[in-house]
C-alpha cells in the first residue's frame, strides 16, 4: 500500500462519482420498470443496467479496474465455470429438447395430470 | 457374438446393435488393458532391483506411446460420432408415428406399476387426482369422461404384441423410478412431472422364450433401477409378449370387462 | 543448503505476537493451528470414519448375501427399528447404503487425501512454514468435524439417517424422514470445510512456495492438490445452494424440486408445486463429478510421487502429465449429465455430454501411460508404499476402462443403476484411491512419526487387501451385466432373472468380511509404529522431495533452515552424480 | 517462523496472502449465488404464470434499501481510504456509518418480512416466493456476517492499527471486498425480484 496521498484524494473523488451514477441508475431501473414494457425488454433493460451498476462496484470500489493478473485469472476462471452454471435452467427444462411433454398444473390445463 | 457378456437374452430389435456396440468396446478395453497391463508386468520384473541396481535417468526415449494415446481418442471418437450418437438419435428422435404402434401409459408409483391402454378408441381419458382411488382407480381416470370409458388399466402387468413398435409414455405419481426390462435393452427414469415417451419391438413372445430358454416359468420382468424408498427392491412388473392375435383378444376381454364389471 | 533469510524475511507483526511461549495442550493438540497437528487430524479422523463406512457396507453385504435370513444376536444389538428378530429391514439397509455412500466421499476419503495428505505434506514439499491461513485451517478441521457428528448423530433420530441414497434425488429426499435433514445440515458443514480448506491450498501453493519452487518444478502430489482445491472451490456452492433449497422443501414447505400434482401413498401433497424434481439431479451432479476427481487427483498425486521414488529415476512424461492433470480439471465442469443419460435426453444434449465424457478419459490415459512407461528403465524397490501405489495403476485401469461403456449413452441404458456402475467406481476409489491412500500412508509416516511401519505387515496387508478387493468388486461386473439393479437390500433376490447371479453376492460379501480381516495387520501396525517402529532417519526413502529435509517429526514452523528448490522434483540417478538422488533442495 | 506475505506482498504475484484469500472466497460465492440465480430462472421460465415482483412486494421499500446498502459501501471505501489517508478518526466514524446502514438494511427486511407474514404470504405460498425468501434471506445472512466483521474491525480489531497499521488497513480493505460482494449481489437481486 505505497500509493500516496494525492492519489487517495483522486481515489475519493471517484468514489463519489460511483456514488452518484449508482444513485442515478437506480432511479432510472426502478423508473422504468413502471412503465411496464414488454417482458423480454423489461429483463434486458433492467439486466443492463444492473451489469453496469455490478460494473461499477467491481471495478472501483472494489478496485478491479486496477487489480493484479492473478486475481483477473481467478475471476476468468470462475466467469466460465459460472456460464456452464447458468445453462442449467436451459438444460433442465429442455432437457429432452421437445420429448417431454411438461405437465401444467392444474390451473392451467383442464385435465389434471393422472 | 457378445453371449461372453452375459447379458441377458435378447428380444428387441434394436437391442442387438447396443449388445454388439458393448461387445465392440469390451473388446477395445481388453486390448487397452491386456496391453497396458503386460507392458506393466514386464517392466516391473525386468526393471526390478536385482535384476537392474542402476536406473536410467531418461528410461524411455521414443514417443511411441503418444501415438498409442491418439490411437485411443481416435478409436473412442469412432464408437462415439459412428455408433453412440446416431444409435441414441434413432431411440429419441426416430419414435414411429402413434398411428402405426401401441401407446402404452405406464406411471410408477411407490411401489408399483401402473399400465394404461387407451382402448378400443385409441383416446386417453381424461384423469383427475380427485378420482384416485389406490384399490380401484389408482390413476384417477375419469370414467364419465367417453375416452375414458374403454381406457384398460392393470397393475404391473404390461401386456404387448410381438413385433410391433411399442411406445411406452412413462410418467411417475410420486418420486423417480426407472422402468428397466433388461431383456429389451429399455431402461429410463420415470420424473414425476415429465411424460416420456419410449419405444422398442419386442420381438420374442414369452411362449417362445419360454421354449427358447426351456424354462416354462420364464416371464419378462420390469425391474425398478432407481431408488425409489423401501419397497425399491419390490417394484417388479411383468411384460407378457404375445401373438397380435393374442394380445387384441386380451385386451377386448378387458374391454369387455370394464362394460360389465360383474361378468 | 541456503542462508535462512534467503526466502520468506520474517515480517514485523509488532511486538504482541510472543510465539515462543508454550502452548497448552488444548491448543498443541486439539486446537492446533499446525498444519502437521491439523493434518493428522484429519488423517486419523478420516481414517476411523473409512473404518465405519467400512462397518456399514459389511452390514449391508450381509442382506445381500444372505437375504432375510435372521442374525439374532445383531438384531439384538442394533434394535427392532432396524433389524427386527435380527432380519435386516430395508430402510435401514437404504439408510446403510446412503451413508455409506456418503462417508467414504465425504468424511473419509476426501478428509484423508486432501485435509490429511494435503495438509501435512503440501506445505512440507513447497518449503513452507505453515499454511497461509493456520486459523482458517484450524476451522475448516472442526467444521468437518461437526458435520462428522451431525451425520453420525443422524443415526439415533427417529426413523434414522438419510436413506434417498448419497445422490438424495428429490422427490424421494424431500419426503423422506428426519435423517435427511441432518444429513443436509452436515452437508453444509461439510461443503463449508472443503471451502476454507481449498482457498487455503491455493493460497498457499502460490503464494509460500521456496524461492527456486516454480510451477513445473513441483512434485507432482502438489499440483494434484492445487487442481483438487479449484474443483472444491468452484463445485460445492451449487450444492451448497442444492442443499438449502432442499431444505426449504423440507422444512419450508417450498417446491423447488416438487412438480405439480405430487401424490404419495395415495394423499396429495400440500406443496404448490411448480418445482423441477432434475433440477436438483443437475445440481448435484454439478459437484458430483468434480468430486469424484476429487477422490482421484490426489491418489494420483501419492501414486506419482512413490513411483518416482522407488523406480530411482524421474516421472517420465512429467509435462504431458501436468497438462493432462489441469485439462482434467477444466473438464470434469462439463461432464455432470452423463450420471443422468437415463432421464430422458435428446440427441443434442445427450451428444454433447458423451463427447466431453470420452474426451475426459484421454487425460486419464496420459497421465497412466505416463505412470507406467515411468517404470521402465528404473531400479525398482518393492517395498509397501511401492507395491499399493503398483497395485493402483491396473486397479484404475479397470475402473477407468469400465467408465467408457458407461459414457455413451446408448451403451449406458442397460448399465444404468445396476452393479456395473459399483463395480466401475469402486475399482477407481477402493483399490484404486484407497490403495494410493495406503501407500501414502506408509510412505509418509516416517515423516509424521520419525519411524517407519513394519513391512511384513505391510506386504501382508498389501496381498489380502488386493486379492480381496478383485474378490469383492471383479463380480459386480457380472451381476450388473446381467442387468441387477443396485439399492436392492435384498441383492436381487426378488428378480428371477437374477437367479443364476445370486451365488456371486456370497462371494462379494465373503471377500469384504476377508478383506475387513486383513485390515487388522494395517491397524495394528499403524498404532504399533507409532511407539514401536523403527526408528528411521529424515530421509528415510532417500526421497529428492523438499519434505525431506524437515526433520523427522517436523517442529513447529518446519524447517531448521529455510529450503530453496534448485531443481526439478525428480532428479534420481542423475548420470555422473556420486548418489542416485539430487535432492530438490540441495544447493 | 511466521507465514511471509501477510503484510507485504510477493514480489511476483504482487499480492498478499489475504487479498488472494478474499478473492477466491469471492469467487466460490459467485458459484453459490449462481446456482440460485440458475434456479430462479429455471423455475419462472418453467411456470405458467409468474407474479410480477411489483405486485407483491413493496418497491419503494426496496429501493430505500438498495440506496442504503449502496450507501454503505461508499462509506465502506471511505473508511479504507481514510486509512490508507492515516485518518484513524474518520475511519472510525465511515466504518460505524457502514455498520449502522447495514443494520437500517436489516430492520428494514424485517418489516418486509412481517408484512409478508401477516399476509399469509410464506416461502411455501409459490414459488416465487419460495425463491424470494431464499435468496433475500441468504442475502441477508450475508450482510449479518458482514457486519460482524466490520463491528469487529471497527472494535476491538482496531487495536491493530497501532502495532500493524498495513496489515489492519489490507484487512479492512478485505472486509470491504466482501461487503461490496454483498452490495452487488443485491443489485442484481433487486431488479430480478422487485422489478421483473
Ligand atoms: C474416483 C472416482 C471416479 C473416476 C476417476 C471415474 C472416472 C470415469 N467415470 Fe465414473 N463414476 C464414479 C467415480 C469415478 N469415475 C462414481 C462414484 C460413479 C457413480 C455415482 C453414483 O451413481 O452413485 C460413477 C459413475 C459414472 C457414470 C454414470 C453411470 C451411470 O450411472 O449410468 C459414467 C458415465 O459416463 C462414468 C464414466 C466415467 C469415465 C468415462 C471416467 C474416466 O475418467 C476414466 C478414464 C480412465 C481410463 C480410460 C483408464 C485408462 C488407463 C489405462 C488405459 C491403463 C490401464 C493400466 C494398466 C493395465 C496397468 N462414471
Ligand atoms: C470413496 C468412496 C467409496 C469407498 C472407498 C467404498 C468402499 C467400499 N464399498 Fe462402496 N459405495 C460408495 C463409495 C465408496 N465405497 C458409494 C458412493 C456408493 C453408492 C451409495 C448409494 O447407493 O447411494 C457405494 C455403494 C456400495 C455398494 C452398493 C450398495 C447398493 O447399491 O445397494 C456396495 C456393495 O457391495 C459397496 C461396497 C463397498 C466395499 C466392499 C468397499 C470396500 O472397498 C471398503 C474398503 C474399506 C477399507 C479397506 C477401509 C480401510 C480403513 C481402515 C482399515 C481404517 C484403519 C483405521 C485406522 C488406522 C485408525 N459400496
Ligand atoms: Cu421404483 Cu425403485
Ligand atoms: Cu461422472
Amino acid at each position: 500500500m505505497t500509493d500516496h496521498a494525492v492519489d487517495i484524494d483522486k481515489h475519493v473523488r471517484i468514489y463519489i462519482t460511483v456514488f452518484v451514477s449508482l444513485m442515478v441508475l437506480t432511479v432510472i431501473t426502478v423508473a422504468i420498470s413502471r412503465v411496464h414494457l414488454p417482458v423480454p425488454i423489461a429483463v434486458t433493460v433492467a439486466l443492463v443496467v444492473a451489469i453496469i451498476k455490478g460494473s461499477l462496484v467491481a471495478c472501483y470500489f472494489m478496485h478491479l479496474i486496477s487489480e493484479k493478473k492473478l486475481i483477473y485469472a481467478v475471476l476468468v476462471l470462475t466467469a466460465a465455470f459460472f456460464v456452464a452454471l447458468l445453462a442449467l435452467p436451459t438444460l433442465t427444462q429442455r432437457n429432452g429438447y421437445g420429448i417431454h411433454e411438461i405437465e401444467h398444473p392444474p390451473a392451467a390445463a383442464p385435465a389434471t395430470p393422472h | 457374438m457378445t453371449e461372453w457378456l452375459g447379458m441377458p437374452p435378447l428380444a428387441a430389435a434394436h437391442g442387438g446393435q447396443i449388445d454388439s456396440l458393448i461387445g465392440w468396446i469390451h473388446v477395445f478395453m481388453l486390448v487397452l488393458f491386456v496391453g497396458w497391463g503386460g507392458f506393466f508386468l514386464y517392466a516391473i520384473i525386468r526393471f526390478r532391483r536385482s535384476r537392474n541396481p542402476v536406473a536410467d535417468y531418461a528410461g524411455v526415449r521414443s514417443h511411441r506411446s503418444t501415438y498409442l494415446e491418439i490411437g485411443v481418442a481416435v478409436v473412442e471418437a469412432v464408437l462415439l460420432i459412428g455408433f453412440a450418437i446416431p444409435l441414441w438419435a434413432a431411440r429419441v428422435d426416430d419414435i414411429p408415428p402413434e398411428s402405426q404402434a401401441l401407446v402404452v401409459q405406464v406411471t410408477g408409483e411407490q411401489f408399483a406399476w401402473n399400465v394404461r391402454y387407451a382402448g378400443p378408441d385409441g383416446v386417453f381419458g381424461k384423469t383427475d387426482l380427485k378420482l384416485v382411488d389406490l384399490q380401484s382407480n389408482p390413476l384417477g381416470v375419469d370414467r364419465d369422461d367417453p375416452a375414458g370409458k374403454d381406457d384398460v388399466v392393470t397393475l404391473n402387468q404390461l401386456f404387448l404384441p410381438v413385433n410391433k413398435p411399442i411406445i411406452v409414455k412413462l410418467r411417475s405419481k410420486d418420486v423417480i423410478h426407472s422402468f428397466g426390462v433388461p431383456e429389451f435393452r429399455v431402461k429410463q427414469d420415470a420424473v414425476p412431472g415429465l411424460t416420456i415417451p419410449i419405444w422398442f419391438v419386442p420381438t420374442i413372445t414369452t411362449a417362445e422364450m419360454r421354449t427358447r430358454l426351456s424354462n416354462p416359468e420364464f416371464q419378462y420382468e420390469i425391474a425398478c433401477a432407481q431408488l425409489c424408498g423401501l419397497g425399491h427392491a419390490r417394484m417388479r412388473g411383468f411384460v407378457t409378449v404375445q401373438t397380435a392375435e393374442e394380445f387384441d383378444k386380451w385386451l377386448q376381454e378387458r374391454v369387455a370387462e370394464l362394460a360389465d364389471p360383474f361378468k | 543448503m541456503s542462508k535462512p533469510a534467503a526466502v520468506a524475511p520474517p515480517t514485523s507483526h509488532g511486538g504482541h505476537d510472543a510465539h515462543h511461549e508454550e502452548l497448552g495442550f488444548w491448543r498443541k493438540y486439539v486446537f492446533s493451528t499446525d498444519h502437521k497437528v491439523i493434518g493428522i487430524q484429519y488423517a486419523v479422523t478420516g481414517l476411523v470414519f473409512l473404518l465405519f463406512g467400512f462397518s456399514l457396507m459389511m452390514l449391508m453385504r450381509l442382506s445381500l448375501a444372505y437375504p432375510e435370513t435372521a442374525f439374532p444376536w445383531l438384531g439384538a444389538l442394533l434394535g427392532d427399528s432396524r433389524m427386527p428378530g435380527g432380519t435386516m429391514l430395508p430402510e435401514f439397509y437404504n439408510e446403510l447404503g446412503a451413508m455409506h455412500g456418503t462417508i467414504m466421499v465425504f468424511l473419509g476419503v476426501v478428509p484423508l487425501a486432501v485435509g490429511g495428505f494435503g495438509n501435512f505434506v503440501v506445505p512440507l514439499q513447497i518449503g513452507a512454514p505453515d499454511m497461509a491461513f493456520p486459523k482458517l485451517n484450524m476451522l475448516s478441521y472442526w467444521s468437518f468435524f461437526l458435520g462428522g457428528v451431525t451425520m453420525l448423530a443422524s443415526f439415533f433420530v427417529p426413523g434414522g439417517a438419510a436413506q434417498s441414497g448419497w445422490t438424495s434425488y428429490a422427490p424421494l429426499a424431500i419426503i423422506a424422514g428426519t435423517g435427511q435433514t441432518w444429513w443436509l445440515i452436515g452437508m453444509v458443514f461439510l461443503i463449508t470445510s472443503s471451502l476454507l480448506g481449498a482457498i487455503n491450498f491455493i493460497t498457499t501453493i502460490i503464494q509460500i512456495r521456496a524461492k527456486g519452487l516454480s510451477f513445473m518444478r513441483f512434485p507432482f502430489f502438489v499440483w494434484a492438490q492445487f487442481v483438487t482445491a479449484f474443483l472444491l472451490l468452484m463445485a460445492f456452492p451449487p450444492l451448497e445452494a442444492a442443499a438449502v433449497l432442499q431444505l426449504m422443501d423440507r422444512v419450508a414447505g417450498t417446491s423447488f424440486f416438487l412438480p405439480t400434482g405430487l401424490m404419495v401413498s395415495g394423499q396429495v401433497l400440500p406443496n404448490a408445486g411448480g418445482g423441477n424434481p432434475l433440477l436438483w439431479q443437475h445440481l448435484f451432479w454439478f459437484l458430483a463429478h468434480p468430486e469424484v476427481y476429487v477422490l482421484i487427483l490426489p491418489a494420483m498425486g501419492i501414486v506419482a510421487e512413490i513411483i518416482a521414488n522407488n523406480t530411482r529415476k524421474p516421472l517420465w512424461g512429467y509435462r504431458s502429465m501436468v497438462y493432462s492433470l489441469v485439462f482434467l480439471g477444466f473438464m470434469s465442469f462439463i461432464v455432470w449429465a452423463h450420471h443422468m443419460f437415463m432421464t430422458g435426453m435428446g440427441t443434442t444434449m445427450a451428444a454433447f455430454f458423451q463427447t466431453t465424457t470420452m474426451i475426459i478419459s484421454i487425460p486419464s490415459v496420459v497421465i497412466l501411460t505416463a505412470l507406467i512407461i515411468s517404470l521402465w528403465g528404473g531400479s525398482i524397490r518393492f517395498n509397501t508404499p511401492m507395491l499399493f501405489a503398483l497395485g493402483f495403476l491396473p486397479m484404475f485401469g479397470i475402473g477407468g476402462l469400465t467408465g467408457l461403456p458407461l459414457g455413451l449413452n446408448i451403451t449406458d441404458i442397460p448399465l444404468h443403476d445396476t452393479y456395473y456402475v459399483i463395480g466401475h467406481f469402486h475399482y477407481v476409489v477402493a483399490p484404486g484411491t484407497i490403495f494410493a491412500l495406503f501407500a501414502g500412508v506408509y510412505y509418509w509416516f516416517p515423516k509424521a512419526t520419525g519411524r517407519r511401519m513394519n513391512e511384513t505387515l505391510g506386504k501382508l496387508h498389501f496381498v489380502g487387501s488386493f486379492i480381496c478387493m478383485n474378490v469383492i468388486f471383479m463380480p459386480m461386473f457380472i451381476i450388473g451385466m446381467a442387468g441387477v439393479s443396485r439399492r436392492l437390500y435384498d441383492g436381487g433376490t426378488a428378480y428371477a432373472f437374477a437367479q443364476p447371479y445370486l451365488h456371486w453376492n456370497v462371494v462379494s460379501s465373503w471377500g469384504a468380511w476377508i478383506l475387513a480381516v486383513v485390515q487388522i495387520p494395517f491397524i495394528f501396525n499403524f498404532f504399533w509404529s507409532i511407539w514401536k517402529g523403527e526408528k528411521v532417519s529424515d530421509n528415510p526413502w532417500e526421497a529428492t522431495t523438499i519434505e525431506w529435509a524437515a526433520p523427522s517429526p517436523p517442529p513447529h514452523g518446519n524447517f531448521a533452515v529455510v529450503p530453496e528448490a534448485y531443481r526439478g522434483p525428480y532428479e534420481y540417478s542423475v548420470p555422473g552424480a556420486k548418489k542416485d538422488f539430487t535432492a530438490q533442495f540441495e544447493s | 517462523m511466521d507465514i511471509p506475505y501477510t503484510v507485504e506482498v510477493r514480489r511476483d504475484t504482487g499480492l498478499t496472502n489475504g487479498k488472494i484469500g478474499i478473492w477466491l472466497f469471492l469467487a466460490s460465492e459467485v458459484m453459490l449465488f449462481g446456482a440460485l440465480f440458475a434456479t430462479y430462472i429455471l423455475l419462472r421460465t418453467g411456470a405458467s404464470t409468474w407474479p410480477r415482483g411489483d405486485t407483491i412486494l413493496n418497491v419503494p421499500l426496496a429501493t430505500f434499501n438498495t440506496i442504503v446498502l449502496i450507501a454503505s459501501s461508499v462509506t465502506m471505501v471511505m473508511a479504507w481510504a481514510s486509512l490508507m489517508r492515516n485518518r484513524f478518526g474518520t475511519y472510525r466514524m465511515y466504518m460505524g456509518a457502514t455498520i449502522l446502514l447495514g443494520l437500517v438494511f436489516l430492520i428494514v427486511k424485517y418489516f418486509e418480512y412481517s408484512a409478508k407474514f401477516e399476509h399469509h404470504l410464506f416461502p411455501s405460498t409459490n414459488n416465487f416466493l419460495a425463491i424470494y425468501f431464499t435468496l433475500t434471506g441468504l442475502h441477508m445472512l450475508h450482510v449479518a456476517g458482514g457486519m460482524v466483521v466490520n463491528a469487529y474491525f471497527w472494535g476491538p480489531g482496531a487495536k491493530q492499527w497501532k502495532t500493524n497499521p498495513t496489515w489492519f488497513t489490507n484487512r479492512v480493505e478485505h472486509s470491504g471486498l466482501f461487503w461490496h460482494f454483498v452490495d452487488l449481489v443485491w443489485i442484481f437481486l433487486f431488479p430480478t425480484l422487485y422489478l421483473l
